[in-house]
């Protein structure tokens, strides 16, 4: 490991040649070089997200660089797909900013209302942790970045003008995490369970079935149970991990796990 | 003369020798006018009214289709922000004025007196130790002036606005006129809003 | 750690207990430190002093105070160019009117870092030159980053608005 | 003329931030400086605490906003050694990498303020049109500009995109000349020499009492660089030098600045020939979900609290671009972190402000403050 | 040709105006039409209309032309989208300032605050009377023209300082005692480089001395003077490296901080004002002034107004260099700028007068006349 020292020695640098000689025939090379192109992007009439410019930016040396792929992907505005939202509240859930509130747009059945995103881009920082938390890929974020408006309440995006952006087919942030490998899963303490399939109901991916689990034998002296109990059973390769059934459980009897 | 009720034309003169009633005393009647002291009666009350009216009719149609469009045509090209970073928004601001985007295009230079602006861009977080300054600065920009709440800080607080230092928007201080949402908007995000900007102006009546 | 290092702590841990008969508590591990050093306040000066001119840590990186509720802690980071490496200087306070003595006349560095630990988690640090707001205006009450200061409830959303 | 004092800030040209520097001055001297600082003061700390550990990402990346990524391996180093999780390889190479593109941009920045402050008005320009071939960069894989969001407990979300290796290497070089072209523009300008020569010298000696860190202690000769002395992420296998100038002075800090410009592209370099023979994952396997999950599964503060995490404490530090920065995080079981404690090199190098600006002119307060390079978001926090 | 000047053109048409009237009208009743004293009056008013529509003209465009310059040093494209290609920029601008609220700061002092710019505006103006652009384009045959335009020229400390004072601003005030120190520390090597162009020129005539360019011009054999005299004018107009007083960095806008709207519109049009003269005269003194080079067929020579466009062409070319280095160099110390004034500026202006004395007595000044494509 070469750890020789470089020592910049203001004292050691000679001092210029013919005052400001360097200078201005550094700036007059870049002027020279600018008359032919320079590196402003005419914005409106001109994009970065352009094809041209997606293949290379000419700046001002006439030397094209190639930072395309520059968008591929970059976070704004969000696009929902109204169609294959779930409810499954993981984006709520994972906002740093509390930005998104789920809202009961039609289509759901009366009792499970269908609840989608509504997003306030006056307070979204754009960090991405929703589309990256959204199990179904339908919320993500596109390349538009254009958010001027007059009036505050403008800035909230219902679901319905989500999906419109959606339909706008704008590019899309095209990365999607890999669920991580051993993930947590559902566990249920049982002693506690009741029974009440509020957790099933719930479940936005229906992946929680009320399964008859056989009581233990009543001890002696007791009365055997008349009604059949029925327990939560998770299917852990449809379930999104939403939590959805944790926070409905009126006993706290589900938690994060591992299976034993 | 359309509304003005105040013109008064001269009573009519009552014929000269009109037969009084019987029983009654003649009147006494008034002495003719002459033609000329009617006439600049006349003239004494109408000329001023029509001058007025004609006047704010001319004033109302220039200022329509004169002077206004010229007045808001140069105030939308020639927008000075004042030259001030209060965050993260700020570096996207002086990218906004770098050479790829080059805001002078529009005419927008930054200025660093408020003096000589007219325009304030919030670009960040103003906390409550900040706010009257920001506000002092506000008054010191002569009229017309707008803000711009660049960012989601300046809109309402953004990822702070939970912290107990910070404005939850900036419009609880000045009136703003144009949000710009983003965290922090790219410089076209703010170009883009400085041209919503241009257009409210161009459609502004004052 | 490396052995040197290992070494150096303990050959610390025997100089500082022996001038430091009661006031110094022990030297902890802390990873990818030399340790440390808790210390009872009343010795603060003197023990700044020592670390300062015996062992030759000469430069404070930081000053930092947390509350544990209960107690306070205040914790002096400092960094050692012949040794290469931190060293932590921790002393527990107790939570009604917890000071300390300063560390100015030690590390000059530590006043803005002191001025800041004041405001914000209310460790008073005795005989320091400048104690005032910093960072927060001038004649805040509160001490924002104690345990028990809340921060604001996320608002509701202030615009009800659905646009479709 | 008796003397004054001038408030120049929270709204001045020279403060490029939310400060205020209170000057006395007699004609043109200073005679007393008293900086002000806290106009920005966003309670980062005490948000953070109510905040689960990849969640205080997006406000590392708003603590210092021209080193987002600084700032972010700096809290991700505390949390981990907190969390007791070590990162793959490749991640760590990844930091490395992201960390002196951040250099780049925050000392490319530094260059384009500085030069303004001295009056040079056409290298702002270059400055920010170079910066923003950074930033393209930045954005190609973390997906923003400035606010990256990139790095998590555990690794860092997403690999480097296909065609983005070849991408950095074009940039590098192009950068490389306009180093040379930067200066020309001002070393070889005799009125630059002339102007900051011998212009808020800070000796050593004070420098470490005042606990200078970063290009201003380098300036004035102490050879001190938290990536050599306690080596993090992968900057014990890469090669470099420490940039060290012995004039102490304005010219030095600028010198030490361009030399550290030009030895992060050298890592960049070695980081890139390294990333492009290892593929590998970017993100640890085998976390708890909580810690290190790509996305942020809060639920309700309590449902994770039933098991029983290892508690924990961790100290990072590295070498910000603007000198040495400091987390403190302790975890005490929770999925919040308990208390997180930043220490910013500006922090300490403002508050040395009398040493180095009394006795100059005022005249002089802009090429010194410029040279110090302050971001204030990361001093009030 | 040298008879006929703007003023006597402006005279001869209110001349022609009134006589053409007096003819037609009675006599007995409108004989004050042709009073002398009537004409003269009108007439300058007349020539100052002419002077303010083209200095104003001239001035807007040369704003848009640093802008756009500075735009490509920059790497950028400048003002475009206002009018083509940002023609209209300035326009806007002046327009809006128009239109903005004036005011007066609480503690500032009336009188000066007022005046100041007015008057700065007023003596920037002046000049243009004086300053001939072109064959006959001044006010009369003027002896001192040349004196009386430095004269003018030098007022501008006295108001800059006015309104410095008068702002009740700390900034102002330092802002305009810096300038104050720098104009009065550059109005010497001014005149002393202009002491070496009247040596060899031997009139403080501005028509003459152009007159005197066309084989040569004097910045070639008067190259120190050149130096000296746009050194000089660099500082005297404020722009960088001396722009001092306007320090954007230190002192926020320099003496007109507290200054908007109207008022600064002034400031501004002064400034560029004082730019144009300046590079007037760094063209009339030494680089040929209208005159054209003998290559020129003289079928363009002849052309009406060909001498003005060649002016013009030269004073935007020395402007442009102005612009260069206000794009490439940082701007020096108050007491560097001093001591580049006093100590090397003085003394470097003597040299050119001693060599410029050296070169008349020499007799050898006609030689380079016979240089190829250098004047005349």
């Amino acid at each position: 490991m070469a750890t020789e020292e470089t020592a910049v020695r203001s004292g050691k640098t000679e001092l210029p040649l013919l005052w400001v000689a360097k200078p201005l025939a550094t700036a007059a090379r870049q002027f020279g070089r600018s008359l032919v192109r320079p590196s402003t992007i005419v914005y409106p009439f001109e994009r970065l997200e352009d094809p041209k410019f997606r293949t290379e930016v000419h700046v001002a040396s006439g030397k094209p660089i190639g930072v395309g792929a520059v968008w591929d992907n970059y976070r704004g505005v969000h696009a929902l797909n109204l169609e294959t939202c779930i409810s499954c509240n993981l984006c709520a859930f994972s906002c740093p900013d509390i930005c998104i509130e789920m809202v009961t747009v039609p289509g759901g059945d009366p009792k499970h209302p269908k609840k989608c995103p509504q997003i306030d881009y006056g307070k979204c920082s754009y960090c991405g942790f929703c589309s990256d938390a959204c199990p179904e890929g339908c919320l993500t974020m596109t390349t538009r970045y254009e958010l001027s408006v007059t009036k505050r309440s403008e800035m909230v995006y219902s679901p319905e003008r989500l999906y419109g952006v959606y339909k706008e087919k704008l590019p899309m942030n095209p990365i999607r995490l890999e669920r991580p490998k051993n993930e947590d899963s559902i566990l249920l303490d049982a002693p506690l369970c009741i029974g009440c399939n509020a957790c099933a109901r719930d479940c936005p991916t229906n992946c929680i079935t009320m399964l008859d689990i056989p009581k233990a034998a009543p001890k002696p002296g007791e009365k055997p149970a008349k009604r059949i109990w029925k327990e939560p059973v998770v299917n852990d390769s449809d379930c999104v991990r939403c939590g959805t059934c944790i926070s409905v459980c009126p006993k706290e009897c589900l938690f994060w796990g591992t299976h034993p | 003369m359309t509304g003005t009720s105040t013109t008064v034309v001269p009573k009519p003169r009552p014929p000269i020798e009109a037969a009084a009633p019987a029983g009654e005393l003649p009147m006494v009647t008034q002495p003719a006018l002459p033609f000329f002291e009617i006439e600049t009666l006349r003239a004494e009350q109408f000329i001023p009214n029509a001058k007025e009216a004609l006047g704010s009719m001319i004033a109302e149609q220039a200022q329509d289709k004169l002077i206004r469009p010229v007045f808001n045509w140069a105030g939308r090209n020639s927008l000075f922000p004042l030259h001030w970073g209060l965050a993260c928004c700020a570096i996207e601001f002086a990218a906004a004025f770098g050479a790829r985007w080059d805001a002078e295009r529009f005419g927008v230079v930054p200025r660093s007196s408020p003096r000589q602006c007219d325009l304030l861009i919030v670009n960040g977080t103003v906390t409550w130790k900040v706010a009257h300054k920001l506000i002092t600065l506000y008054e010191q920009m002569p009229e017309p002036k707008w803000v711009i709440a660049m960012g989601n800080c300046a809109t309402g607080g953004g990822p702070f606005r939970t912290a107990y230092s910070v404005v939850p928007g900036v419009d609880k201080l000045v009136p703003v006129d144009v949000y710009i949402a983003g965290c922090p908007p790219r410089p076209e995000a703010l170009l883009d809003g400085i041209l919503l900007l241009e257009r409210l102006i161009q459609e502004r009546r004052e | 750690m490396e052995a040197s290092a290992r070494l150096f702590q303990r050959d610390l841990m025997g100089k500082l207990s022996k001038r430091f008969p009661t006031g110094f508590l022990g030297l902890d591990p802390f990873p990818g430190t030399f340790g440390r050093i808790r210390f009872d306040p009343a010795i603060a000066l003197e023990l700044f002093r020592e670390i300062r001119d015996v062992h030759a840590f000469e430069h404070l990186a930081m000053v930092a105070g947390i509350d544990w509720v209960e107690r306070r802690e205040v914790l002096y980071t400092v960094w050692s160019d012949v040794h290469r490496g931190y060293l932590l200087l921790s002393a527990m306070l107790p939570a009604e009117r917890p000071h300390i003595e300063t560390a100015t006349t030690v590390w000059p560095s530590a006043n803005w870092h002191e001025r800041e630990t004041w405001e914000l988690v209310d460790i008073t640090f005795d005989h320091h030159p400048d104690l005032r707001n910093l960072l927060l205006p001038t004649g805040y009450q509160f001490h924002p980053l104690l345990r028990s200061f809340k921060l604001h409830e996320p608002e509701e959303l202030e615009v009800k608005v659905r646009h479709v | 003329m008796s003397e004054m004092w001038i408030n120049m800030g929270p709204q001045h040209p020279m403060t490029h931030g939310l400060w205020n520097l209170r000057v006395r001055i007699d004609g043109e001297l200073v005679l007393e400086v008293d900086p002000e600082m806290g106009y920005l003061h966003r309670g980062i700390e005490k948000i953070s605490e109510d905040r689960h550990y990849n969640e205080v990402i997006t406000l590392m990346d708003r603590t210092c906003y021209v080193a987002g990524m600084a700032w972010e391996n700096l809290f991700i180093l505390g949390a981990e050694q907190a969390l007791h999780v070590e990162p793959p390889e490749r991640a760590k190479w990844i930091r490395t990498l992201s960390e002196e593109f951040q250099r780049i941009g925050s000392h490319v920045m530094w260059y384009a303020a500085f030069v303004q402050d001295i009056g040079l008005m056409a290298p702002f320009l270059y400055g920010m049109r170079d910066r923003d071939l950074v930033l393209d960069l930045f954005q190609s894989y973390t997906g923003a500009r400035m606010t990256y969001e990139y790095n998590r407990v555990g690794g860092v979300r997403n690999d480097l995109p296909p065609g983005f290796i070849d991408r950095a290497r074009k940039v590098c070089d192009w950068l490389l000349d306009r180093f040379q072209e930067y200066d020309d523009l001002c070393l070889g300008s005799d009125i630059f020499r002339k102007r900051c020569d011998g212009l808020g010298v800070l000796k050593a000696a004070d420098c470490v009492r005042a606990g200078i860190t970063g290009p201003m202690l380098r300036s004035a000769g102490v050879k001190r660089d938290v990536r050599k002395d306690r080596p993090y992420n992968a900057y014990d296998q890469v090669e470099f030098d420490v940039a060290v100038a012995d004039g102490a002075d304005v010219t030095a800090r600028y010198l030490v600045r361009m030399e550290e410009l030009r030895q992060s592209v050298r890592i960049i370099r070695q980081c890139l020939d390294w990333l492009e023979r290892n593929p590998g994952p970017a993100m640890a396997e085998n976390l708890p979900r909580w810690m290190g999950a790509p996305y942020a599964p809060v639920g309700k503060e309590g449902y994770l609290l039933k098991r029983n995490y290892p508690k924990g404490v961790g100290l990072s530090a590295i070498e910000e671009p603007h000198g040495e920065a400091l987390a403190y995080v302790v975890n005490e079981g929770g999925e919040h972190p308990y208390r997180v404690k930043l220490k910013s090199p500006i922090f300490t190098n403002l508050s040395a402000a009398k040493h180095y600006l009394v006795g100059y002119r005022v005249a002089d307060i802009p090429p010194i403050m410029g040279s110090v390079d302050v971001c204030v978001g990361e001093v009030d926090r | 040709m040298s008879t006929v000047t703007l003023y006597s053109v402006a005279n001869g048409l209110i001349v022609a105006i009134l006589t053409g009237l007096y003819s037609v009208l009675p006599h007995a009743y409108f004989g004050w039409l042709v009073n002398p004293d009537l004409i003269l009056v009108l007439s300058v008013l007349v020539f100052g209309a002419i002077l303010l529509a083209a200095s104003m003209i001239n001035t807007i465009m040369l704003i848009w032309y640093e802008r756009k310059l500075l735009g490509r040093f920059m790497d950028r494209r400048g003002a475009m989208h206002v009018g083509y290609a940002g023609l209209l920029q300035n326009f806007a601008d002046g327009i809006k300032l128009f239109r903005k609220n004036t005011y007066k700061p609480r503690d500032a002092d009336g009188l000066g605050f007022y005046a100041a710019p007015t008057a700065y505006m007023v003596t920037s103006v002046m000049i243009f009377a004086i300053l001939p652009a072109s064959w006959g384009w001044t006010a009369g045959p003027l002896p001192l023209s040349l004196l009386l335009a430095l004269v003018v020229f030098s007022f501008a400390p006295l108001f800059i300082f006015l309104s410095a004072w008068s702002q009740a601003n700390k900034y102002s005030l330092i802002g305009g005692m810096r300038s104050a120190a720098q104009m009065i520390a550059y109005e010497v090597p001014i005149l002393l480089a202009v002491v070496a162009v009247v040596i060899v020129s031997g009139t403080f005539d501005l028509t003459t001395i152009v007159t005197m360019q066309t084989n040569y011009w004097f910045g070639i054999p008067l190259f120190v003077a050149l130096i000296v005299f746009v050194t000089g004018m660099l500082a005297e107009m404020e722009r960088i490296p001396f722009d001092l007083p306007e320090a954007e960095a230190e002192l926020v806008e320099g003496w007109n901080t507290e200054y908007g709207g109207m008022l600064f519109a002034f400031f501004m049009l002064s400034d560029y004002l004082r730019a144009l003269i300046g590079s007037f005269l760094v063209v009339l003194l030494f680089l040929g002034g209208w005159t054209m080079p003998g290559w020129v067929p003289s079928s363009l020579t002849a052309l009406p107004l060909a001498a003005l466009f060649w002016f013009l062409l030269k004073t935007y070319i020395v402007f442009g260099v102005f612009v260069w280095v206000r794009a490439s160099l940082p701007r020096v110390r108050t007491d560097q700028l001093l001591r580049i004034g006093w100590m090397r500026m003085v003394p470097l202006s003597l040299l050119a007068i001693v060599l410029a004395a050296l070169l008349v007595l020499a007799k050898c000044l006609p030689v380079l006349g016979c240089l190829p494509g250098v004047g005349g």
